[in-house]
């Protein structure tokens, strides 16, 4: 792949890449890139040889060049066993010490370095993503506005069937599973508007569930989250009820007072593996 | 591949019908692959009630459900009818009179099928208590897991009567005897599951 | 000794070990004498030991040639389901772990 | 009034005139629905005019005593390979139309309904896995197997049979999903919570959940008969280490089916249970856990495409071997990489979900675990290679085959690889990134496999062989319609777009989209390729006829008979005494000749055919019918009927029929003569028409 990828991507500008994690613009996706092409690099070594010796064994002793020695009943030798056992094996504990130590630095519960977090509370629901924000007490639907250059944290649950978060060029993804938290951990590096979606089938409305992600300067941040709490919309019980029902949204929404413990209740009331014994009562 | 020796006690085809000792052979070696991928179902509904034991949402949970007494009335239950089995294996392999063999048979059915009427018991019982498997994850996992082996039992109850059926249709042929051994089989591996779920499942839920 | 006697010494060995060994559990949890977990490996490792005896004496599972097959395959059984059964349990409990909260 | 009301559902179910795709289609003609009602149309007129033509040439008892009923474990391969090539047809067609509908979906609705696409990736999906792939490679082995290893069949004929009509009613259920009803949009994985009541409360999800479980059964039943088969029946002499690859990669495919379909039908029943009867175990709430859902499928899921994949490498090793007219290399390695293989497989299904959220060390073994089955696999494609060292290569249609898959192959493994990198999976799980890489695990590992081995064993089969021509243009359709057609998905994937989208609002993709929809057009002209070549090879058949039997200057026990074989294929158990018994008997000095008269004949006892399997597999898919509709009645009828089928069977005595021996030997002899009476040719010439099946032996 990467002799294929590496070119496209340098063509910048309006190539399908330059909207995944190749054009990375956050510490997290710009590590996983790296790892991509150390690893590329290194599988080269592995499928070159397969690439190469096959036509050539081939083509060299087809049947018509009569030209080269016949051996029918040569079928084995130690030193070939050797180098098709041990190189392979080597590069795969090579590789596996790559895995180990990425796998820890990049686990998405991981907290990345630098300033305090902006704390995020996210929840999937049938085709939009609800963003709370917790310090501000604020809310947005199917837009993340985040300070650049500033670590965030985002919990993720979900009022409805299992989901994935993927903003290809922040980080990797995580699934949202009713009743459960799980966590995502991403950054910025400048401002910008990267795409944001769910990557898990749910239902008709799926290839729409996508949303913006706004990262802005540290100043424009403040700005925005003063403009945010000053609005008049709220999310409380009605508002949720429509949002939460099966449908898609055309534009982005942000609400200036919402339900105190909005997350928390709907991870309650979507219990996947421990249970409130009021609704259990119900 | 041929061994003079068999595997399994009970054999003794002698040089009844069509079939022979290797034929046999394999008959029996393929229901024991059949049962080992049985055994991996039932290993799943363990792996499955075991992490569902804590998903109890406020609903009956394994100490205020589970008798100890009654399962282990329905272990030793199940555990005779083993034995008795393996006694009639006997009678068929030494040809003793058909009449030992039907007596030994019959027992084992009797036990089967007190088993399977104490345990029915035990689930209308757990009913009446509101302890149903739409009620919580860990009730669905309980009664998927014993309910399945109830449900092995009664189909190895029906398959024993059929068995005597085609005892009195044909005598011991050849193919009533591998059908009959594997049975067996089937029989002596679901009282090796119920000693699973009687560890896993009764014992546990009634420990601290 | 005869083969059927010596057959018929075998389903009474295993029929009376079985016995002892679920009495035993049994006993253990119905009067307990020491912590939950002890106990509880302690009727785990009894029913492992009574399949044994069971896939030995009522199974005819041996060392023997002639049941090698068989041996082979209930072996390669137990590590399929040992490593789907743990394999299960750690996935789920791990993710139980970082899920609530 | 007061009638029918409780006379409806009892009759009909849940059923109302909204589940015809005609009368959608009428009451809403969208292109999307018009396509449906075609399809469904399809389905019925094709099932009538199948019908119609064999009333019209009065071949319906034929078809039912020699084929349907039989217990011979050629026809049953036979018929599982044609089951496979009608579902591919229709799983083929929906993937161009899901090509279509992306390439053109771009910034609006294209012509497909979301819920119609969904339908479609999930039956495309399921179609090919379960009742494309699964019946192919069940089918060759049935074929092949009993005569490479010296067997007269299969260990249990009757549950062979069983098998696969299990399969054939799973296959019709989901035809059936075409012409009444609708299907999953759950996608092959079927998750849930969106696969429960609560999320899809149609009958889809209940067409998913039946036909694959009914097809798991099957599949481990056929597993089941494969194992005890290579255990239990090998000719004498035949050893372990003595068997031909094929017949390796089949006992451990075989034992990946005994143990990996199980956890499969666990997961689909439970959710059945969750469906039917309101129980918790994947749901949202009252203490459900989906997540054991998805650790429980790909318990299944992980070793099932190594379940795929292994018979293929056998065929690879039987194809290079052969075509390089040389002894594979490295033997035991293949062995014990395919059985490292097998072992690891049950070791690495968390993979599949490393973005569910368990720590970093879980990950890590499990990526770990999935990067070590890279070195079995590798080792096998360099002992192909190997083998190919100072051998004399004859590029014959099945070679190609091989010699494109050992090239695109290990670019799939490049890209396995690097989804078990857990970092570089967050990236790309479930985007087209994925796709790509198990279409190229799929098409040029598995399905230039099946390809190959369909063309290598064709003659055997049918005593002609394929038309060479045609062969090439097919397989030059495939490849070049595999790259175009996949390779742009690595490039959207990578991109960020998500897999199962059934429209697209980022205008950069659109030429990626463009030539993946040219490349799936050329994988469709492939397929009728195929479809023309057969034509031309059953036209032009008296030229290439092969009778004697070994076209290809075969090493394995299966050609030493004639082709096609006889109902017993050996009229005597052949004695095996190396690892090429057949080809060295024909090639070294000294050694017994493989076409001498045997000195005395037996006696042969093959099974009577048996209408019971048949019965048993349909009923099976009629109560099936009846859970999916909720007509109960229909379901316990049908299941009274399984028992009753079985219990009858198991009172049946005389279930054999003996060929004497006279019979045998005046058969045997009759080809024996003709067999000497055939030129011998020169692999030169193989593939003209003078190839009548012996081999020339160049001293
Ligand atoms: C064996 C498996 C298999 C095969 C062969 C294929 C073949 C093809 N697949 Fe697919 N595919 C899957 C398994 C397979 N697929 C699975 C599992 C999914 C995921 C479903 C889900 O999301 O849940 C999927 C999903 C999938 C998608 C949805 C992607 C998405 O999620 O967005 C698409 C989109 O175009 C696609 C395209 C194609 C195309 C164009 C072909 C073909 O055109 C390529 C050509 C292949 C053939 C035409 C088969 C030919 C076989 C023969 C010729 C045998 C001949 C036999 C005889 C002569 C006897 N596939
Ligand atoms: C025939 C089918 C097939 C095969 C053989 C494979 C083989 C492999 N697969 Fe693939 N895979 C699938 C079919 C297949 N896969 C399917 C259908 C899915 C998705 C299902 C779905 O979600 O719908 C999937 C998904 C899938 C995932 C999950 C991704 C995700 O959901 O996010 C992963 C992750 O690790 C993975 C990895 C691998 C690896 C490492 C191999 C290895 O076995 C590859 C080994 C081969 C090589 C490595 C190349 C040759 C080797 C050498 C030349 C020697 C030297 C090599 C080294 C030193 C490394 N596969
Ligand atoms: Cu257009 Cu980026
Ligand atoms: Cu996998």
């Amino acid at each position: 792949m990467a002799p294929l990828v590496a070119p496209l991507a340098c063509l910048g500008g309006c190539t399908a890449l330059s909207h995944g994690f190749l054009n990375p613009q956050g510490p997290v996706a710009g590590h996983e890139r790296d790892l991509f092409f150390t690893v590329s690099i290194v599988l080269l070594f592995v499928a070159g040889p397969v690439l190469l010796l096959t036509p050539l064994f081939a083509w060299h002793y087809r049947l018509s060049n009569r030209s080269d020695a016949y051996r029918p009943k040569w079928n084995f030798s130690w030193w070939v066993e050797g180098l098709i056992w041990i190189p392979p094996a080597g590069i795969v504990i090579g590789l596996a010490v790559l895995l180990w130590h990425w796998t820890q630095i990049d686990d998405p519960y991981r907290r990345l370095p630098g300033a305090a977090p902006v704390e995020v509370q996210a929840i999937a629901l049938d085709w939009k993503w609800v963003f709370v924000y917790t310090d501000l007490g604020v809310a947005s639907v199917d837009r993340l506005t985040i300070p650049a250059g500033r670590p965030v944290h985002i919990k993720l649950t979900s009022g409805t069937v299992m989901q994935s978060m993927l903003i290809p060029q922040l980080a990797g993804q995580i699934y949202a599973m009713g009743g459960m938290t799980t966590e995502l951990n991403i950054q910025a590096h400048r401002p910008g508007r990267f795409r944001g979606e769910n990557t898990q089938y749910n239902g008709a409305g799926f290839q729409q569930q996508k949303f913006d992600v706004v990262a802005v300067s540290p100043a424009d941040y403040d700005r925005w989250a003063a403009a945010a709490r000053s609005g008049k919309r709220t999310l409380y019980a009605q508002t949720w009820r429509r949002l939460s029902a099966r449908s898609i949204i055309t534009h982005p929404v942000e609400f200036a007072h919402i339900t105190p413990n909005l997350f928390e209740h709907v991870v309650a009331a979507t219990g996947g593996m421990t249970h409130s014994p009021q609704k259990a009562a119900r | 591949m041929s061994e003079p020796e068999l595997a399994h006690a009970g054999l003794n085809l002698g040089d009844t019908g069509a079939l022979t000792q290797d034929q046999a052979e394999n008959a029996i070696f393929g229901f024991w692959i059949f049962l080992m991928s049985d055994a991996v179902i039932f290993a799943l509904l363990f792996a499955t009630y075991g992490t569902m034991i804590g998903s109890t949402v406020g609903g009956p949970t394994p100490a205020s459900e589970f008798k100890l007494l009654p399962a282990f009335v329905e272990t030793l239950l199940l555990l005779t009818s083993s034995a008795t089995f393996g006694r009639a294996t006997i009678a068929m392999k030494y040809d003793e009179p058909r009449g030992v063999l039907f007596g030994w048979l019959g027992a084992t059915l009797g036990l089967g099928l007190i088993f399977l009427a104490l345990e029915a018991n035990d689930f209308a019982t757990m009913f009446a208590h509101d302890a149903y498997p739409m009620r919580s994850g860990f009730l669905s996992s309980f009664f998927a897991l014993v309910g399945l082996h109830g449900l092995h039992v009664a189909v190895a109850c029906f398959w024993l009567v059929v068995m005597v059926g085609q005892v009195c249709a044909y005598g011991l042929d050849a193919r009533v005897r591998i059908n009959l051994l594997r049975l067996g089989l089937f029989w002596h591996l679901l009282d090796i599951v119920w000693i699973a779920i009687f560890s896993v499942v009764y014992l546990q839920g009634n420990i601290g | 000794m005869s083969d059927r006697t010596r057959e018929l010494r075998t389903y009474a060995v295993g029929y009376g070990l079985s016995l002892v060994l679920t009495v035993a559990a049994f006993a253990m949890v119905r009067w307990p004498s020491f912590g939950a977990r002890a106990i509880f490996g302690t009727v785990l490792a009894l029913g492992l030991v009574q399949m044994a005896v069971q896939f030995r004496c009522f199974l005819h599972i041996s060392l023997k040639r002639s049941s090698r097959h068989d041996l082979q395959l209930i072996l390669f059984s137990a590590l399929i389901i040992a490593l789907m059964v743990s394999g299960t349990l750690v996935i789920l409990f791990n993710l139980r772990g970082r899920m609530t909260g | 009034m007061t009638v029918s009301v409780p006379l409806w559902p009892a009759v009909l179910g849940r059923f109302g005139w909204q589940d015809l795709p005609f009368v959608r289609a009428w009451e809403n003609p969208t292109i999307s629905e018009i396509i449906g009602a075609f399809a469904g149309a399809l389905v019925v007129v094709g099932a009538v005019v199948v019908a119609a033509l064999l009333t019209r040439y009065g071949k319906w008892r034929y078809l039912w005593t020699e084929w349907l009923t039989s217990l011979d474990h050629k026809k049953i391969g036979i018929m599982y390979i044609v089951v496979a090539f009608v579902m591919l047809s229709r799983a083929l067609v929906e993937a161009v139309l899901m090509r279509m509908q992306q390439a053109v979906a771009i910034e609006n609705p294209g012509f497909l309904s979301p819920d119609h696409f969904g339908q479609l990736f999930s039956t495309h999906g399921s179609i090919m896995i379960f009742f494309m792939a699964m019946p192919f490679l069940t089918g060759m082995i049935n074929y092949v197997l009993p005569l490479q290893i010296g067997a007269r069949d299969m260990a249990f004929p009757w549950a062979n049979s069983i098998a696969l009509w299990l399969t054939i009613g799973a296959a019709g259920l989901m035809m059936a999903s075409l012409v009444v009803g609708e299907f999953s949009t759950g996608g092959w994985s079927g998750y849930p919570p969106y696969t429960e009541r609560a999320f899809s409360p149609g009958v889809g999800v209940d067409y998913w959940i039946w036909a694959v479980t009914l097809g798991s059964i099957g599949s481990t039943m056929a597993g089941i008969n494969i194992a005890c088969t290579v255990y239990k029946l090998r000719a004498p002499g035949m050893r372990f280490m003595r068997m031909q690859m094929f017949s390796w990669t089949s006992l451990c495919t075989s034992i990946l089916m005994i143990f990996a379909m199980p956890p499969l039908t666990v997961a689909t029943l439970l959710l059945a249970l969750d469906r039917y009867l309101g129980f918790h175990f994947f749901t949202n709430d009252l203490g459900g856990n989906m997540m054991n859902y998805a650790n429980m499928f790909w318990l299944f899921g992980h070793p099932e495409v190594y379940i795929l994949i292994l018979p293929a490498f056998g065929v690879y090793s039987e194809v290079v071997s052969t075509f390089s007219t040389k002894d594979l290399y490295g033997y035991t390695s293949l062995v014990i990489a395919t059985m490292a293989i097998a072992v690891l497989s049950f070791t690495v299904w968390v993979h599949h979900f490393f973005t569910m959220g368990q720590s970093a060390n879980v990950n890590a073994a499990f990526g770990i675990a999935t990067m070590t089955i890279g070195v079995p696999t590798g080792v096998k494609i360099y002992d192909w290679i190997w083998t190919m060292f100072r051998g004399e290569v004859r590029f014959t249609v099945p070679m190609l085959y091989a010699l494109a898959f050992m090239m695109t192959f290990v670019l799939g493994g490049f890209t396995g690889i690097i989804l078990a990198m857990p970092p570089l999976d967050y990236l790309v799980h479930n985007t087209l990134f994925l796709v790509a890489h198990f279409h190229n695990m799929l098409i040029p590992g598995l399905l230039y496999g099946m390809l190959a081995g369909y063309h290598y064993w064709f003659s055997k089969a049918f005593g002609f062989r394929l038309d060479e021509r045609w062969g090439r243009i097919a397989f030059t359709c495939w490849v070049v319609g595999f790259y175009l057609a996949f390779f742009p998905l690595y490039v959207l994937g990578a991109s960020g777009m998500a897999r199962r989208t059934q429209a697209i609002f980022e205008p950069s993709f659109r030429l990626w989209l463009y030539v993946a929809g040219v490349g799936a057009f050329v994988l469709l002209a492939a397929l009728t390729s195929l479809g023309i070549q057969l034509w031309v090879s059953i036209r032009d058949r008296a030229k290439t006829q092969v009778e004697a039997g070994d076209p290809w200057d075969g090493r394995g026990l299966e050609w030493s008979v004639s082709a096609p074989p006889p109902e017993y294929n050996f009229a005597v158990l052949p004695l095996i005494d190396g690892r090429n018994p057949f080809y060295d008997h024909k090639h070294d000095e000294g050694q017994p000749d493989p076409y001498a008269s045997p000195p005395a004949y037996e006696d042969i006892v093959v099974p009577k055919g048996s209408a019971t399997s048949v019965v048993i597999g349909l009923t099976a898919a009629v109560a099936a019918f009846g859970l999916i509709w909720e007509i109960w009645g229909l379901t316990i009828v049908a299941l009274q009927v399984i028992v009753a089928a079985v219990v009858i069977r198991s009172f049946g005595r005389d279930q054999h029929r003996t060929i004497p021996a006279t019979e045998v030997a005046r058969a045997h002899e009759a080809w024996l003569t003709r067999v000497r009476a055939t030129p011998a040719i020169p692999r030169q010439l193989e593939t003209a028409a003078v190839n009548r099946g012996l081999a020339e032996i160049v001293a």
